[in-house]
């Protein structure tokens, strides 16, 4: 079959619906971009365990102790899931921790943001892992098989996340003042870089266009963006507090709300690598991968030297 | 008598917790993926057991009656007085004072490297392993239950870290001298454990009983790991059960406990 | 404007007591016993330029009318208020939170390496050095007063640094390559000092003013340690002087406030 | 001269307290016991900053942390005149600190006890300095000179970080139920490690016949423990505090308080290596010196590229 004929059929079973798995045949650059939307995704997973990680050891009551723990450990499980997935294209774990590393791979940039109060974790769950569930539900339907299985349950484990997160927020705002000062004040920092989340404006996206063709992404960013500033104006009045943003108001005509203009120049500052942790979370990354090398190492050779022992065994 | 059940019950929780909370420092920065997720597992499974504990020793403070919360006193939490509520659990997780924990030493010692924390999880889960065994014997039927609860993610965590003793005792000739160097640092630690407080008395079984049975499952999975057993019988650091401790728990404590002495007595 | 100034103290009392908590850290851990004592009577200087500003800090708060009062009532800590007594230096370093200090970020960052706590103290102490020779014109008496005490200890410690970032660069292969690394992580903290906050008005200098003379310090330095002086105008870090702070000020803040969060008001 | 000649000489300067100066004959063995006493307690000033330099960061209030960090500076610069003193005895000082790492040194068993409060920083100043300064105050008229000399700055300083310690502990006394306490709890860990610090009682103390002869200690073990004891039975009164010790009462007849057993198992055991903290202070040490070699060679080669540059200018 020609590329053409081949490129055509593939076609076809996006437009079907029909899911695409390892040994389909794809084109080189569905494949390419795959794997740097999934590996994107997975650094992301594994990039956000800190700024969370960072209040672990501080949180307020063993309750909240153990389902922080159990949140960052369960990113660390989607990262694990999205790996995997992302290896089914051709690329193993290890390459894809190098280009982390490398900084050729990106992550979400909102994690190059320090978690500042406690706070700082209820509004996580709530704006950044709200967010990230507006960009992911429709990934489970995304067109790669794999990838669209890991999102199903990544979803699963975000959706609860992000209940038990606006859950604690409930808690504060039903607390002392110190505590409703506290959360408001992690709206304010967390709001508008969530809204960055969602990615440049949709005539500014390079990536879109082909990942909308090929059904890897289902809907634009502005489109996203649009339905969590909705979603998100809605939520906070069950706090009773308010999102920082003096032209947040509801729109009768479009039946959305309007919002202000995104701080761009802070987005492309912070994807560039001039957030205020970028370096401190890839320090991190590199620390945790060089100090666990000599781990690696040790598992490696005892299993080969069991594999050894019991090949002598048998013969 | 209840003062006794009161602070073995405090000493269990506190070997949880502070264990947890130790083995919770990795989450974020293990050596790989699958390990990180093994030793969060642990760790929530300890801390787990610390909030039975806890709750457990709350509810037996308040249901003491005038004479035995007197004889206790020394051993609760001094911002509590002026709560005017019952005890609770995170009462006495965050608002004791180093003084007044009662963990065996071992536990707090810091994580170093994941020799360090490997092996003090081991040397740690096997002793609990047997304590855990013992308790599910005992005629206080909620002791009983919690560590009938607790044996199986004991039994799991000693099998997981003696695992990793092998295979970095058998691994590389770097994981060799790490684990060695690890044993160099905790073997002192060891020891405390199977010396009866003064607490470990009546309801609380004898730990002393339980040394034998520990030293052959530390001498099974160190003659794979083909590790050499320091020599039993010698010196052994000790005071955690009496909340003499190291100078490590002191910081641990300030970081955990910061926000419930910041902000005391609140709902989260 | 008893706003703005009070907060300015804030701002230059936090700089001096993070940055001399940090330095602490090496007392009893230098590289050599003649380092250990110097790094310890830089700390003590700034310890002591710390306790000077909280005192007037806490004098103008006590000289204020109550509209005066209600205006900083964010930048007071909270416990103190139940006190009901005059507000004192060591309310202000113990009992503010995280979100109430003003230093600079630079101040907070861990110590790291020797490079790393030479070439932060030499960046910072360059700065201070201007400040204070500014301060010294003051036509605020007190802050006149303290930069004029001040100045002499900060030239010292500008003297010092810089002789070791000299050292350092031109040193051996791997000095060279620690100091140059230590550049990379602080070069990004070093902006933040220029950039006039809210509160640098009226009689706070203008910070940004004293760029150029950094620049020019840090230059010949850099030249005579063969180091180059990466671009200026690069995009900096911010924050600090808004109360938006690194990850690591929290954890120093709980160790640093510990005794005085657990033992509220006493005399010590 | 015959060595015999030399040697009454040089006793006949010691009988009539003339000092013994870096340059003057001296018998091996008196060359050999001072370096062994001064570097041990140079070695005694350096361990000693770590028990202390642990409460620095959690000092209560900006003056004590002041006051414990000058106090712990002050340990580092005796250390300075002490390792100055022995070295005019023909060794280095690295020599000597490799003797500390190695365990070849021995320093004070004192500072093998962890600071678990803040009190212990009262009480290491008034009992643990107390009872150093009892066994220094004799060593200012030691007969080697630089030795002498070294003690009485170290003293005079020692004395004033005695008198801080105690007036520490008198605030202490006069706080709260909490601050007593605390107090109580240090004094009773304290007092006996305290009493040990005299060394062996005086029939099990192998060097002091001849550092006798020699006029390098001046009393005996036993003799400065009594001292010590009379004076701090009167000092605790004023704090309002007690010593553990049921035995201790005041004997009329001998005109010194009597005390109880100490338990020199405990001590030879701490001696040998079995304290609390014997691992942990000797790798602390360890690691400040080997994480400070970079530096130090740094300098060392810069000092020497300086020195080639100035040569060359001027040749």
């Amino acid at each position: 079959m020609s590329v053409q004929e081949l490129e055509t059929i593939f076609q076809n079973k996006i437009d079907a619906e029909v899911r695409i798995e390892p040994k389909d045949w794809m084109p080189e650059k569905y494949r390419q971009n795959l794997i740097r939307q999934i590996s994107q995704h997975a650094h992301s997973e594994i990039v956000g365990m800190l700024p969370e990680g960072n209040w672990i050891s501080r949180a307020p009551s063993l309750k909240r102790k153990a389902i922080l723990l159990a949140k960052v450990q369960d990113e660390a499980g989607h990262g694990l899931y999205l790996y995997s997935a992302a290896e089914t294209l051709g690329i193993s774990r290890d390459e894809m921790t190098e280009q982390l590393l490398s900084g050729k791979a990106k992550y979400s940039s909102i994690f190059n943001y320090p978690t500042v109060t406690w706070a700082d974790m209820g509004v996580i769950g709530w704006l950044v892992d709200g967010a990230a569930i507006m960009n992911q539900v429709p990934l489970c339907r995304t067109s790669y098989g794999p990838y669209s299985r890991a999102m199903i349950r990544v979803c699963k484990e975000e959706s609860f996340h992000q209940r038990q997160g606006f859950e604690s927020l409930l808690v504060l705002s039903k607390g002392t003042d110190e505590q409703r000062a506290m959360l408001q004040d992690a709206i304010d920092r967390w709001w508008w870089p969530s809204l960055m989340m969602f990615g440049p404006t949709d005539d500014a996206s390079p990536n879109s266009v082909l990942s909308m063709k090929w059904k890897i992404k289902r809907f634009s960013n502005d489109e996203l963006r649009q339905r969590f500033v909705d979603m998100v104006a809605e939520q906070v009045k069950l706090l009773g507090m308010t999102l920082p943003d003096p032209d947040l108001k509801w729109n009768e005509e479009r039946k959305h709300y309007d919002f202000g203009a995104i701080n761009w120049e802070e987005f492309w500052n912070v994807v560039s690598g001039n957030g205020p942790c970028n370096k401190q979370r890839l320090d991190a990354r590199q620390k945790a991968w060089d100090e666990g090398a000599w781990v690696r190492e040790a598992a490696v050779a005892h299993a080969e030297k069991r594999r050894q022992r019991t090949g002598s065994v048998a013969a | 008598m209840n003062k006794e059940l009161f602070e073995y019950t405090l000493h269990l929780a506190d070997n949880a917790l502070i264990l947890g909370q130790r083995n919770a420092e990795w989450c974020g920065h293990g050596p790989a993926l699958e390990q990180d997720i093994a030793l969060t597992n642990i760790s929530l499974d300890l801390i787990g057991q610390a909030r039975l504990l806890y709750q457990y020793a709350a509810d037996q403070y308040n249901a003491m009656d005038v004479g035995g919360q007197a004889a206790v006193a020394a051993l609760l939490p001094k911002p509590w007085k002026e709560f005017n509520r019952a005890l609770q659990e995170d009462d006495l997780a965050y608002l004791r004072e180093e003084r007044q924990f009662r963990n065996l030493l071992i536990t707090e010692l810091p994580k170093g490297d994941w020799a360090m924390t490997i092996l003090r999880q081991f040397f740690f889960s096997a002793f609990q392993y047997l304590q855990y065994q013992q308790l599910q014997q005992s005629s206080d039927a909620t002791l009983a239950a919690i560590a009938d609860k607790s044996l199986k993610e004991t039994a799991y965590h000693l099998r997981w870290s003696g695992e990793w003793v092998i295979r970095l005792g058998d691994g590389t000739a770097e994981s060799r001298r790490r684990i060695e160097a690890a044993l160099a640092d905790l073997w002192m630690f060891t020891g405390e454990a199977f010396v009866p407080a003064a607490f470990e008395t009546g309801i609380a079984p004898d730990p002393a009983a339980l040394r034998s049975a520990w030293d052959e499952r530390i001498g099974s999975v160190f003659a794979e790991a083909t590790l050499d057993v320091p020599a039993t019988g010698t010196w052994s650091q000790g005071g955690g059960k009496r909340g003499v401790h190291t100078e490590h728990l002191g910081y641990l404590l300030a970081e955990m406990q910061v926000l419930q002495r910041t902000y005391p007595n609140m709902t989260w």
